[in-house]
Parts: C-alpha cells; structure tokens; sequence
C-alpha cells in the first residue's frame, strides 16, 4: 500500500502514460457529469418546488452557486499545483495548473454572470461593487492573468513557472472569497449551505445542489483531461510519442 | 583586484538610474503632466459644479496618482532588457534582490515623489477641503511605495513576454483595489471628520510587508522571465 | 589572476546540448577551458554560438548535459563576478557617457588593478569621447566603449560574442591584443567570431558547431 | 402542454433564469469543444514542423549548393 | 520592374501594422483594460453613492477613453523609428503623408474602436442612463479619431527628440480641452434630455478638416524629425 | 535596369562636407557613381561613413558642397525608389517573419523582375526561415533577411552601410556575389566595410574618409 501508491503516481508522471490514462479516464467523467447534471436539473427545475419568498427566480441556485463553488475550488487545486510544480519542477503539475485555469475562469464567469442576472431581480442592480462581487471579479482578474502569462511566453514551461508564481501569489484571494460576506457587511447573502452542521436550506432544494455540485466536480475532471491532453501534446512536441500521433492522425 | 562591496553597488546602480532620469527628465515629467491634465480636463468633464468637486476631489486626486504611477511602471525594466544592461545587472557578482531594491527606490523616487509634491495643487484645483490634506498626503506616501513594490514584481514577470502590456493592467487590477479601498478609507473618514489612522495603518502594515518580500519576489520572477 | 589548479579545468562541458521547445539547438558538445586558454567557437549564422555564450552565463538553463565551473555544477552564484559576457547587445546606456557606464560597470562587478577609466578608454581608442553621450557614437565606437568594461573589471573568464563586428582594423588589432594580454596574465576567453581573429599566443582550441 | 408553458415561464421569471441557464450552458459547451480545436491546431503545426525539420536537415547536408553561383 | 501604386503601398502597410497589432495584441488590450481598471476604481475612490456615480458617468467615460488613448498615442511611431523601418518609410518611392494617414488609420483601429466598444460597458458600470448612450457613442466616434490625428503630429514633431513624453503631454493638453468640451456638452445635453447635435456638429467639422491636414503636416514635422 | 547615359554620373558629390553643431565630421569630400560601379567608402570608427551614407539618402540635409542624382541636385522626390538603404538598424519588425517584412517592403518599393520571395529567401539562405518571427533569428539571420530585400525590390543605387558585420564566411561570399550581379545588370552600390569585400568585377572605387 505504502510503496504502490508513489509507484503508481511516479508512473502517472510520465507524460505518455498520463496521456493515455486522461483518454480512459475523460469518457467516463463526462458521462457521469452529464448523468448527475440531468437528474440534478431535473429535480432543481421540476421537482423543487418554488421558493415562498423569490417565487421561481431562486431556481438560479442550481448553477450560480455550484459555479461559484468550483471557482474558488479550482482556484485551489490550481495554487497547490502551481507550488508543487515550481518546488519539485514536476511538468505534470505544471499541466494541472495551467489547464485549470481556463476552467476555473469559465466557472467564474458563470458565476458572475449568473449572479448578475439573479442581482438584477433581486437587489434590482446586477452590479453593486460590495466585497464579494468585487473579489469574485478579482479572482476572474487572476484566473486571466495566469492564462494571458501562461501564453505571452514563447517557450511554456517558462510560462508555467511564471504563470504558476502569479498563482500562488493570488491564492490570498480565495479565502477573501469566502469571508467576505463575514468580514464585511454585504448585499449578498451569507453562507446557507453548510456541509457540516445544519443547513438552512430546504432538502428538496438541497439534494439536486449538492448533486449539481459533485456534475460540476466531474465535470472540471473530464475537462481538464482533454485540456491535458492537448497540452501534453504542445509540450512534448519534439517527443517521438506525440510525433507518432501527430503522423497517425495525418492520415 | 577588487570585489565590488554590496553597498557601493547599489549606490552605483541608484546613481546611475537618477542620472537616467534626469537626462531622460521629460520622461519623468510625463506622469506629473499626465495627472495635471486629468486634475484639469475634469471640471470640464463634469461641468463646473463645485459642491460635485470637492465630494470627489480626494478620491479623483488618488486615483490619478494611482493611474499616472501604472503608467509608468510598464517602463520600470524595458530600457534595461532592451539594451542589455539587465543581462549585466543578473551576471554581475551582487545578489540580485537589492539590486533591484535599488531600481525600485529609483523608480519610486522619479515617478511617484514628483507627483506626491503635486498632489496638493491637484488637490486644491479640485477644491479638496485642506483638512483632509494631511490623509491624502499620509495615503500618498504609504500607496505609492507599495504599488511601486507589488508593480515591480509583476512587471519582472512579465518582462520575458511579448504582450507585456495587456497583461500587467490585468494583473495591476486585483492589485490595485485593496490598495485604494484603504488609501479611499482613510480620505473619505478625514473628510468627514472622522479618525483615520486604522486604514492607515493597514498600509503601512502591508508596506512593511512588500519592502522585504517584494525585491526578493521580484528576483526569482525576473530570472524566470530572463531564462529564454 | 585568481591562480587554478592545472588539473581541474575552468569550464568544462560535457555531452552539452540545447534543445528550444523541443528541438535541438546544438548538439552534443564537448570541450575543456584552463585558465590561460582562449577558444574560438566556429559556426555558421544561427548554428547556436550565442545560445552557447547565453548558457554558459547561466542566464539559460542546462538541461541536457553537464556544465562545470572549477569541477562544480556552473551555478550562477558559484562564478558571478569571475565571468564577464560581452554579447550582441552591448549593455551600454545610450544617455549616459562611456565614463558613467564604466563607473556603473565597476560599482556592479568591482574593479581589477590596472587602468583606470581614463587609460582604458584611450587604450580602446575613445580618447575624447569619455563624456560623449553613447547614443552620439558610431556602431564602432559604442563597441570600444563596451570591450573597455574588459579592461576595468576583475573577471576570468571572458565570453565575447563577435567582439569584431563593426570595428575597424585597428580595433580588430585591439580585440586581438586585449586578448593576448588576457591570456598571459593567466585568464581565459571564449569568442565566437566568423574569422578576424589572428592571436599570437599559440593556436587556440577551436570548438566547431555544427561540426 | 400547459405544463411546459408554466415551466418555460418560470413564474414570470423566463427573462432570468433561462439566460442564466443559457450562459452556463454555452460557456462549459465553449470550455469542452476548445481543447479539441486546439488539439487539431497543435497536430497540424507539429506536422508543419517536423516537415521544416526535415528540409533544414536536408539543407545542411548540401549547404554549398545553396550559395549563388560566382560569376 | 514595377513602381508600387499607391494604393498597394497603402494597403501593404496598413496590413503590417494591423498584424503587428494582432501580434501584439495585449499591447491593444492595454488601454482596454486600463479604461477598465478605471471604470472599476472609480466606484471605490468616491464611495458607492448611486446617485453621484450616474451624475459623473459620462464625463468619466469620456474622460476615461480620451486618456487611454493618449497613453497609447506616444508609441505610434516609436517601434518605426527604433528599428529603422520609420527610415525605409521615408525612404520608400511613396508619398508620405497618406502612408502616414494609414499608419494613423491603423492607430485608431487598434487603440481607439476597442475603446468605443467597450465604452457602454465601462458606462453601465458608471450606471450611466441608457438615453446618454447614442450621445455618449456618437462623441466618441468623432472626438477620438480628432485626438488620433492632431496627437500625431504632435507625435511626429517629438520623435526626434529626447524628452517627447513631457513635451507631447505639455501640447497635447490645449488640444484637449476644446474637444473635451464640445464631447462633453454634447454628452451633458444628451444627460438632460436638451438637444446635443450642435456640438457634436462642431466636432464633426473639425474631424473633417483634420484629416485632410493631419496627414500632411504629419510628414513635413517628421522629415524635421529624422535630419539628425 | 534603367540605363543612363555613360557620361552624366548617378550620383555626384562635390566638395562635400558635413558639420553637426560646427563641427566637422567629415573633410570635402568628391566622387562620382556610375550605373555599373561599385565604390567602397573606407574609414576608420567614427569616420563619418554612416553619416555619409544617411546624408546621400537625404535623411540628412546637404549644407556644405553639393550632391547630384542624375546630374540634378539630390532631393528625395527625384531619387526615391531608385535608391535602397541598409543601415546598421535593419528596418525589419521582429514581430513579423521575413516573409511578411519583405512583403512590406515589395509593397512599398515595387517589386523588380526576378525572383519571388520565396527565391530570395533560399538565395540568402534563409530556406525554411520564411515563417519564423524575426526576434527569434540569430544575427546573421536576420542581415540575411534584410538582404533578400536588396533582391526584391527595384533599385538601382545600393547604399550598405556594413553588409557583411554579423556575417559567416558563406554569408560574406553572398554579399560578393550579390553585388557582382547587381553591377553586371547595370546597378551601382556604395558599400562601407572594414574588409570583407572581394570583388570580381573589377577594381572598384575607393573613398577614403578622413584622409
Ligand atoms: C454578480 C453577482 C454575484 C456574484 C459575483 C456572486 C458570487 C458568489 C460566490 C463567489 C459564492 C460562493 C461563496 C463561497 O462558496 O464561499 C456565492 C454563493 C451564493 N450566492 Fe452569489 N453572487 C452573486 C449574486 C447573487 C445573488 C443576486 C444571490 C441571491 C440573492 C446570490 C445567492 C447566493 C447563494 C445563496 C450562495 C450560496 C451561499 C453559501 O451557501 O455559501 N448570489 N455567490
Ligand atoms: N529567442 C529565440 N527564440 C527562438 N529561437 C531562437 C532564438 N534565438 C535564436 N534562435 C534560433 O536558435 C538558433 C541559434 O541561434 P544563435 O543566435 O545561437 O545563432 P548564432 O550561432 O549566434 O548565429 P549568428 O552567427 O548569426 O549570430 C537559430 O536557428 C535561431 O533561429
Ligand atoms: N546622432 C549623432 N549625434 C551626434 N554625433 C554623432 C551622431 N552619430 C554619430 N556621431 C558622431 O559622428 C561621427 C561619425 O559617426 P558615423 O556613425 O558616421 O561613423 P562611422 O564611420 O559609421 O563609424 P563606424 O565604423 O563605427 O560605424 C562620430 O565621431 C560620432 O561620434
Ligand atoms: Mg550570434
Ligand atoms: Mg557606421
């Protein structure tokens, strides 16, 4: 147990192998994403009834607050990656964090997009400059920085390490994220959902956000496999087992 | 044969970059002319309604400082890479870390002293009430080292690239903000009347903080950038 | 001159390659430096001589290969200020005066005994021209200007990259004696140049690329 | 077929909640086809390389016929 | 052997440089961003109050997007003159002024048609009334290729110099005063619901007869540039 | 080729002289140019012989002696298009390939009968090169690059200032060879250098600057 598991990731390392296991592995990601993501829709649309107060309109939850969720939850994965990559110089960590990044801008801007919309009902402006918005879009700033340094680089793993130093830099943000709401008093709500103790929110609510949560969570796996892939592929360019794809494919 | 002391380097460093500055002074002077010119065409913006002016002249002032000092952060390393002398500066025998201590301090000096000097006529041509002179001064003196700090970082990191420019306003932006919500903080309470002193000394705090960390920050970034 | 141990070269390379995003650059390189050698290195226009000189400064990073200083990994640190680089661009400060850049020059890498400012400028043949901006002088004199950073600072090794382009044949005698001097007095040098050298000091090592 | 229409009204709110749905929808459909364009982009130029690989192979081998003819 | 007719010339280089910019194309976003980053800042400089944001909004955004402009305005010719390809311009068999009109052209396509584009957004950040919007665009397109051509020659009579920043600054700021004025009355009319066209008429005159004479004065200030 | 009449010179100076701030750069200076000639300009650093050359570009203003194009006094309406410069700044974008910067310069130049772009490429050896950005050529690469405009474009009066500096030895033969051709066909070329001409075409003209 306590040798095969280093092993295991040792051999994962190897570009080839990562690959190939990313290729298996996106299939079955994004068919469970899509699976949970339709019962968690059709229980958040259908089933759920509406809500006493916001009447139809809350049924924006079921993608505003999975997104937002993942936004920071990506931002996450992609600082820790960003450190490893720059500490032990490991490129598939490089990879991780660099292809998270335009999946957690997309997450982002759903999430800034969608509040807006649901803003625009409910506070009756879809832009206020209160501190959670305000380091939403701070963190929609990061995630682009690290994407536009990533590329303005000629040679990428120069731009990951420079990219990936941005990104930790701006971990300070998530936690900025999330406390916001508590360390300042805001138009948007406070935390309602909470994994641990009570949540104060109705089950029949509930389940298809925490169901749409974990689609998301598949999600974000199965798109970053392809994003890998693809990256692996720019990377390794000069490796004999990209140009064996690259002449399979030519046919 | 001699090695060269760490101090007399940086001397010879900070020199050399005033030296710069003073034959180049119409460089150094674009920033202060850029935020005459806003503290100027504003009023004709807005149109001449002066109770309108004195609400926003203090925040109108930070943020042209602000602004003219990004303007001219994009140049902090160009003149260097471009020439070479950047490449002699990271071979030369001296860590690197104060060195570009130095350029920072060089740079701050040149660009944003000058506007600090002028920020009270700015000021004053926006009619800001003079009791709240003494924040915006205090804010002046603690924000612009500090955007002068944390600019300089992203600046090396974007120095190896081509799209320099798009990027750093990108990476500015986040940057910016928290810097003016105190620096804004501490003016709007002395404009009405209120105690400051807090915000205040949360920049200095975080000042404190970049004036050790972001030299350093600086370094590795700038290493990253030249290793192409 | 810092004296070496004959037996331990200065700079050593072994199996040195250079691969930009994956394609190769040079190839395989082997070669050994003492102290009191020059070596050429040969080849055609983009055969990698520069990204050579920029590797053994340490700005580009080995991948491929071992690079020794003194029989240790190179590693900035370990030969900063023993190592002077003089490459296509110049490092001179077009607004400031031969003198200024030289006095920037000396407070960064120190100074070795030997001339002063002034005697190095004349021996480079910008005699009057000390307090004249760079940016007024020719492409041969900003040359001049920038080998007399050789002259002033205290360094071992020299990597100069076409130090002969656009100087005239009394600055191509100049290179060649700074050379000769450099050499006897214990140093070494690595040039890259498309054939004005002419050394008097015993054949130099030739390292072709491209071979 | 009046279920769908309530359902399509969301209580009044279609002007909301659909373009929110809309926006989720089309930027993950954007985020997933992205990686496969560029796949095919990264494969063609691989292609386009190798091949300038080769004749820069090729031309270093018989570097002299390359010189103009001296008169 | 072939002359190259004029329009070929014209078409060639216009080409170039919008590549170039493409190539570049983070140093297009700058000021994109840069108006953005104001348009952000704002709202915290002078406090959230609704009401005061929408009631300076459309100066701001004029002010905002004239500004970034003129940020980008200084480097319209210096990558030409650094490389020397400013020299194979003149040099060339083709009349100067339009080969300068195009590198102008060009100019405001890549600086100043981003800035319209995001214009209504940086207002509808400002909370700027819908009504004003049509004023506000109208404005811009006129008023900003104004600043492009009378900023270059302004530009073309620094290139030789040494201290163009503050010498473009300086002779830029009379320039903008009157264009930000009719800009602006047009945009406050608009605000209050009077009729804008008068001076949005004036505006348009003067766009007229700048481009007829920019172009040309363009190249005689910049033949003066090079004899150095 | 345009053919002139053998007995009025393309290019004529007569006694003269430039001065910046009143002081002299260079002495009176008299020499004609024949379509058909090649005339090197020999001087040491700092002679005058980029001055010179900027000056008969009419970049710079003739206020001392006279200069004629054709018999006429030189201006730039009169010469333009006729005349081609290579300075020491290559007037190459980096951000854009060869191909792009040469399509430039046929764009403003015209385009001469001959080879196509592609042809002029292999012909300075930049096969294969045509597609790369500027920046990331070596030196060399990018004088080659800078060359191949001199096949493109329509001139018939060459001006290089330091053609072969960054040059290998089959890059300098290119050099020879390319002005042999261009004087056979008729053209004529003012070449500065500090050496590496060898001209089969004959004895060429020599100017020496400061004497
Ligand atoms: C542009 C506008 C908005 C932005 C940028 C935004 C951003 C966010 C973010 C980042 C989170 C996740 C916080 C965390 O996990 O710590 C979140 C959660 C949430 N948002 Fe918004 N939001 C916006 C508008 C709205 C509006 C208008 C509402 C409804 C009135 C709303 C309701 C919620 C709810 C209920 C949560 C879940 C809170 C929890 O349980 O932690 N949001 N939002
Ligand atoms: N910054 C860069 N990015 C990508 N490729 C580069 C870069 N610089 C050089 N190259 C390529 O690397 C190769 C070697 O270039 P290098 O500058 O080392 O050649 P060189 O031997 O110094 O040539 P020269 O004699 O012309 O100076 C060339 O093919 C060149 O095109
Ligand atoms: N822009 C300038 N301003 C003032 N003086 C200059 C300028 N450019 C050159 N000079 C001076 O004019 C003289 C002639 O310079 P020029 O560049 O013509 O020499 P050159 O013969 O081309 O030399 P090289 O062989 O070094 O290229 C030199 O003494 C130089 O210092
Ligand atoms: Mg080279
Ligand atoms: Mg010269």
């Amino acid at each position: 147990m306590s040798t095969w598991i280093p092993l295991w990731l040792h051999r994962l390392g190897s570009p080839p192998t990562f690959y190939a296991f990313a290729g298996r592995l996106r299939p079955w990601a994004i068919g469970l994403a899509l699976l949970l993501g339709i019962v968690a829709l059709y229980g958040g649309l259908v089933l759920a009834p509406p809500d006493r107060y916001q009447g139809d309109d809350y049924r924006i939850i079921f993608i505003h607050v999975p997104s937002a969720w993942m936004s920071l939850f990506i931002y996450a994965v992609m600082g820790v990656a960003s450190f490893v990559a720059l500490v032990w110089r490991i490129k598939l960590a490089e990879v991780v964090a660099m292809e998270s990044a335009p999946v957690g801008a997309a997450f982002t801007f759903i999430t800034l997009a969608t509040g807006s919309l649901w803003g625009e009902r409910m506070w009756g402006t879809w832009w206020t400059w209160d501190a959670r918005l305000t380091s939403e879009l701070v963190l929609l700033f990061l995630y682009l920085g690290v994407i536009g340094l990533y590329h303005a680089f000629e040679d990428r793993r120069q731009g990951a390490r420079a990219a990936g130093f941005l990104a930790i830099v701006g971990v300070v943000n998530v936690p900025i994220v999330h406390f916001s709401v508590k360390w300042w008093n805001t138009l948007h709500q406070g935390s309602t959902v909470n994994l641990f103790g009570q949540s104060h929110i109705a089950g029949d609510m509930l389940w298809p956000l925490l169901t749409m949560m974990l689609a998301t969570k598949c999600y974000y796996v199965a798109s970053l496999c392809g994003r890998a892939r693809a990256d692996l592929l720019a990377l390794e360019g000069g490796k004999d087992w990209v140009r064996r794809i690259a002449a399979g494919e030519a046919r | 044969m001699s090695r060269a002391p760490l101090s007399r380097a940086c001397a010879a460093l900070l020199r050399r970059d005033l030296v710069l500055a003073w034959r180049q002074r119409g460089d150094i002077a674009l920033p202060v002319l850029y935020a005459l010119i806003v503290a100027t065409l504003f009023p004709f913006a807005l149109g001449p309604d002066l109770a309108l002016l004195q609400r926003i002249a203090g925040g109108v002032v930070l943020l042209t400082v602000l602004l003219a000092m990004l303007l001219a952060l994009d140049g902090l390393f160009r003149g260097d890479l471009e020439d070479g002398s950047l490449e002699q500066l990271v071979l030369s025998p001296q860590p690197l870390a104060p060195m570009l201590g130095m350029k920072i301090l060089a740079h701050w000096l040149t660009t944003a002293l000058p506007l600090i000097v002028i920020a009270p006529l700015l000021a004053s041509l926006l009619h800001l009430p003079a009791a709240a002179m003494p924040a915006l001064l205090l804010a002046l003196l603690l924000a612009t080292p500090l955007v002068s700090l944390l600019g300089a970082v992203l600046v090396a990191l974007t120095a190896g690239t081509r799209r320099s420019g798009m990027l750093l306003a990108l990476m500015l932006l986040p940057l910016c903000v928290p810097v003016m919500i105190f620096a804004a903080g501490a003016l709007a309470a002395a404009q009405q009347g209120l105690p400051w002193t807090a915000p205040i000394a949360w920049l200095g705090a975080a000042l404190a903080l970049a004036v050790v960390l972001a030299p350093l920050a600086c370094a590795a970034a700038l290493r990253i950038a030249l290793d192409a | 001159m810092t004296a070496t141990a004959p037996a331990t070269p200065l700079l050593e390379a072994r199996a040195l390659r250079f691969h930009r995003q994956d394609e190769p650059v040079f190839g395989p390189l082997d070669f050994r430096l003492h102290a009191g050698e020059l070596t050429l290195i040969e080849g055609d226009n983009g055969s990698g001589k520069t990204t050579l000189m920029r590797l053994l400064t340490g700005l580009l990073r080995t991948e491929h290969g071992e690079l020794l200083w003194r029989g240790e990994p190179l590693r900035h640190e370990r030969c900063a200020g023993e190592v002077v680089f003089l490459g296509h661009q110049l490092g001179l400060k077009a607004e400031l005066s031969p003198r200024e850049n030289l006095r920037v020059a000396i407070g960064l890498y120190g100074r070795r005994e030997g001339p002063d400012i002034d005697a190095a400028l004349a021996r480079v043949g910008l005699a009057g021209y000390g307090d004249e901006a760079v940016r007024r002088l020719s492409a041969g004199q900003k040359k001049r200007a920038a080998l007399a950073r050789l002259l002033l600072v205290p360094a071992v090794l020299w990597l100069l990259d076409e130090p002969y382009a656009n100087l005239d044949r009394t600055g191509i005698e100049l290179v060649n004696r700074l050379l000769e001097a450099h050499v006897a007095a214990g140093g070494a040098a690595l040039v890259t140049s498309h054939g004005a050298v002419s050394f008097h000091g015993g054949a130099p090592q030739r390292i072709r690329m491209h071979g | 077929m009046s279920g769908l229409r309530d359902f399509l009204a969301m209580g009044g709110y279609a002007a909301y909640v659909w373009p929110a749905y809309a926006v989720f929808f089309l930027v993950l459909a954007a985020d997933w086809l992205a990686p496969a364009l560029r796949r095919r982009r990264l494969l063609r130029e691989l292609r386009g390389r190798i091949a300038r690989q080769e004749a820069r192979e090729r031309r270093g081998t018989d570097a002299s016929t390359s010189l103009p003819p001296a008169t």
